[in-house]
């Protein structure tokens, strides 16, 4: 039986009956609220303001540069996850079955690095490696890779701050495959990369795209990390806090609405597309 | 056929102590003993999912110690059946052939042929956590076979299932012990299993290889308490041989005296094993003790009574339930109980 | 038998085995090292540079502008922690405990905005709504709280990107308690905010540790957010950012030194001082 | 003392459909049924858990239905046992007083005389974490009876036991019932803790109640199919009345003629119950059956010897191992069984 009793037993009339009989819920509601309510009192104002003025809204929306913008952020953001996906699953992959260690301690610490460091921190990292005259950014401008207020930096820093999120979330669903079934295919003649490419990757699909998903979300929301290698081109942080700094609120609020709408309605369709991802248990 | 040799293996906190195990082609071995003790360790490490730390493991007179399991031609079968939830019953039993390279049509030939063999042509293209506990068991058992593999390791595969789709099980993996002449190797903590299907067995206890050898011998005669008490013999009793008369020794248990048929010489402290269906309630023939004593309680298991009754020491005897209705036996009756010597079995220590 | 197969067998001598018995292994630990690299190459770099001018570094480490500034930093960020706990875990509570309904999936999804919007739109998100002309911001500045430019919008700021993973942390934390343990407490008299003081909570206590650090890290990191309402006084990231595009690279440069150095020092003693926080499983 | 009138109650996809029964004071009460069945959801239903949607629970004659656990005092006991890993032995045998406001040093006085009563006085330091099994249940009930509950709730206390634990904890549940009075409810699977200790029981199968009163009524003259095949019965045979002679009636049961005691009129449809104990080889007594057959199979089980005999259709005997070995049973041997009437219990549906 997975059950759970204790909650409320019903949903029609749950509140109602918590007022009779279960007050501390009841508060403990009310105090969550309290948060909930600073997003929706957030949501509610700019959306407010915004639909009022419906004409310089859809101006701002049509713009190009807000389209560029949003076009150029989440292909970035997209792009960075690619790089990730591709040399983030074998990372994970190898952290979900290699057994506790100490070299096993430091790596995942060090994959938590871009978690823990102010994000202005993370971008001078990735400054100072990929400037023009750094570690990795000179050989790489040699081959014609530049990375100071160019594409390619844009990418690079959303890679790092993003990496952690795909990478730990990757991991969670190979830890989650059953190793049995890893075990039976190999005496079933399958090779490790066979197994993995046959079991194991097709069962953490999920987790995969829940993974990029999340990554992506991060990638596209950084701001500091990004300025600090690529103030140019304008993502859409950088767009809407150039337009809040020189021309005021009017228009990077609408900007922001905009990208509001953006974001919610592509993360929900997202989220819809992988709710029906690798559901093997319920198939009919 | 297979050769555990000095084998040595550290998990975590768990370690598997020495053990040397010989199985022979055609046997139906099994390995018990309590949860926890490192028998699917022991399956896992003769199908090369765990490397000894010390100890060389044999398939075929061959040392196979550092062979990857897919190249050591040995089936698994897990307790959960561990089918592929994202492939159907068809790709399931075609995984093997598939990525051992079988074409296409030869593939799916072998595919039907195991789905005809297992009775599950009609759930082919249905997905695992469509199928029953008895479903399931098949098509895992199907996929195991369909590589050929002349060894099947088969992990606690009954205890899943209930009871109509065991013996339909156990029927199957007889036929592929006798006629397809599989050595099957059978992890379980069921003594019923044990005396449905093993030529031989080993114990296994806290990584210990405990005994091996005929399963018969094995859960009749053990040659330790702790065996004794893991197969399941209901009357363990402590004693000393006071003397020997006629090719019997005279035991005597806690002022309990037994005659039973053993060697050793008189003075030696000795265990006694009789198991409680060899305790009947009457008179004995030629060579039985006869014991009187009290009821102490009667506990009724389902068609079955077991009786405990005090005789100096407490024995429990197993009868039917009319049985030991027919002989009103409560707590507080007096009864005879006959004991043949020769049910006795001693364990010399 | 919770005895994972499959993986390298022994610790001792893993690595040295991957190449003879598992090259697929082998690549993947190779690829991993690429996503693993970048991060040990961007801490080598910064580490090797500054501490090959130790001078300058005790300068920038000892100067009162940075100490004020992480000390700020920190304590905004447990200030808003704080207030996170004592509102966020009541909802972590009552999202744990009711059963799946629309409304609920509407809250879940609230409490994740902050996750999802673009760092820059989270700030602006917070200044209108906190601005002295905003919904909360006009009615508090009466009582004489004001955020523009202020330690409560920093604080506000910080509060709002960290939610979410505070209230997500504490809520698994929560689900994870047997809800039997409840149940008995229940029979045994306790009522609802009796068994969640005595036997819910002190279980969580490890979860809700791990958020508020998860939280807090997120809070300290905040650059675009908090700098919407609040560019002074000085946040870590904000005076890295103030003093990259004014002074340039070498300051600070110092100054992420020292707060990479501050941040895993205290990152590694808090993870080590919750460590032996609610085990209760291999207590003797 | 517990009454449920007609309870319905719908738990995510599972439905408690219009559940009523009575639980009297002093009563060893069984809720059993196949897992998934419900039975835990009446539980906690009666510990105040899950609220009805329709229906009303009364306790002591007061109607509880919207009164919060922590008011009911009803004592509630898990399978696994649910201590509070936080708190050692000591403090939670005294949850339950501390959270009720008993001060200081009653409640170390009452906890310390827990202790004694349950022999766990030398845990009293320890942590949920380090005991045994049979260490938890008793620390479990300890706490659940330290605030003097007049019910005891147990879901399935005894299946996370080992045998001899099980035995002491048996003994601890009976001298509660007999000897403090608690009326207790118990959730099992084990047809043999309700052969032991119920005194009356329900059956519920998929929701719904299927049959309560006396245990012995229930497990031996169940008046469904349904019930007589889950309280264990080994043969249960289709059959019509074809005549009636003497006050007995003469069922056909597919061309097996028996003679069972009941009043169902010639013509009427049937079922047949007999235990698998209460066939015999032999030749009958007085108002006994003789039937002859063919031995088709003889499954060995513990002490155990199940045998099915085709006697037309197929009919299980239980026997111990000793007598089928004495009788020679095994496939192909004629067999003559003897069936008493009154050993027959005839379901009229």
């Amino acid at each position: 039986m997975d059950i759970k009793a204790g909650g409320p037993s019903s949903d029609k009339g749950q509140w109602r009956r918590l007022w009779y009989t279960d007050r501390c819920m009841l508060w403990f509601c009310i105090m969550g609220a309290a948060i909930v309510g600073i997003t929706v009192l957030a949501l509610a104002n700019i959306a407010l303001t915004e639909l009022a003025d419906p004409v310089h809204l859809l101006e701002i929306a049509a713009s190009s540069e807000v389209i560029g913008s949003i076009l150029l952020t989440f292909g970035a953001g997209a792009n960075a996850v690619l790089i990730l996906v591709l040399f983030g699953t074998p990372l994970a992959y190898v952290l979900a079955r290699s057994r506790p260690s100490r070299l096993k301690g430091l790596v995942e610490s060090i994959v938590d690095v871009p978690l823990i460091l102010p994000h202005t921190v993370a971008g001078l990292l990735v400054y100072l490696l990929f400037m023009r005259r750094g570690w990795l950014g000179a050989p790489l401008s040699e081959i014609g890779l530049a990375f100071e207020d160019a594409y390619p930096g844009t990418v690079v820093a959303m890679l790092f701050v993003a990496s952690p999120f795909f990478i730990n979330t990757m991991r969670e669903g190979f830890e989650k495959v059953p190793i049995h079934l890893e075990n039976v295919a190999r005496t079933l003649g399958a090779g490790t990369f066979t197994t993995f490419r046959t079991v194991t990757l097709p069962l953490s699909l999920r987790h995969m795209f829940n993974g990029a998903i999340f990554a992506w979300g991060r990638a596209i929301g950084e701001f500091a990390a990004v300025i600090m290698i690529a103030y140019y081109p304008f993502i859409i942080s950088t767009l809407i806090y150039y337009s809040f700094a020189t021309e005021g609120i009017r228009t990077s609020r609408s900007i922001a609405f905009v990208v509001i709408v953006v974001s919610l309605g592509v993360f929900y369709i997202l989220r819809r597309l992988t709710r029906y991802l690798g559901r093997y248990d319920d198939r009919a | 056929m297979i050769e555990l040799d000095h084998v040595s293996l550290t998990l975590g906190s768990f370690l598997l102590d020495d053990v040397s195990l010989t199985i022979n082609r055609g046997d139906y071995y099994f390995i018990v003993g309590p949860s926890g003790a490192g028998k699917t360790v022991i399956l896992e490490a003769i199908a090369g999912l765990h490397r000894p730390d010390q100890g060389r493991i044999l398939l075929r007179g061959e040392e196979v110690t550092s062979l990857p399991p897919e190249k050591r031609g040995v089936g698994l079968v897990y307790q959960d059946f561990s089918l592929f939830p994202h492939m159907s019953v068809i790709d399931n039993i075609g995984y093997g052939l598939r990525v051992q390279g079988m074409g296409g049509s030869d593939a799916r030939r072998e595919v039907a042929g195991l789905l005809d063999e297992f009775g599950i042509a009609h759930l082919a293209n249905r997905y695992p956590g469509t199928l029953s506990g008895g479903e399931k068991q098949r098509v895992a058992l199907a996929r195991a076979v369909a590589v050929k593999p002349d060894i099947l390791l088969l992990d606690e595969p009954l205890s899943a299932l209930d009871p109509v789709t065991q013996e339909r099980f156990i029927h199957d993996l007889q036929r592929l012990n006798r006629e397809d002449g599989l050595t099957i190797v059978q992890v379980t903590h069921s003594r019923r299993e044990v005396r449905l299907l093993a030529t031989r067995m080993a114990v296994i206890i806290d990584g210990c290889l405990m005994e091996e050898g005929d399963a018969g011998v094995v859960l009749n005669a053990p040659r330790s308490r702790e065996v004794a008490s893991f197969v399941g013999i209901e009357n363990i009793l402590d004693g000393v041989v006071v003397k020997r008369a006629g090719g019997h020794a005279v035991v005597d248990i806690g002022g309990l005296v037994l005659e039973a048929v053993t060697d050793a010489p008189a003075g030696e402290a000795v265990t006694l094993c009789i198991r409680s269906d060899d305790i009947a309630p009457g008179t004995p023939g030629d060579l039985g003790n006869s014991v009187a004593g009290v009821v102490v309680r009667v506990v009724e298991n389902g068609p079955i009574a077991e009786v405990r009754v005090d005789c100096g020491v407490e024995l429990i005897a197993a009868m039917t339930r009319r049985a030991a209705r027919d002989l009103c036996l409560a707590p507080g009756i007096p009864v005879t109980l006959s004991i043949e010597a020769a049910a006795i079995h001693v364990i010399r220590e």
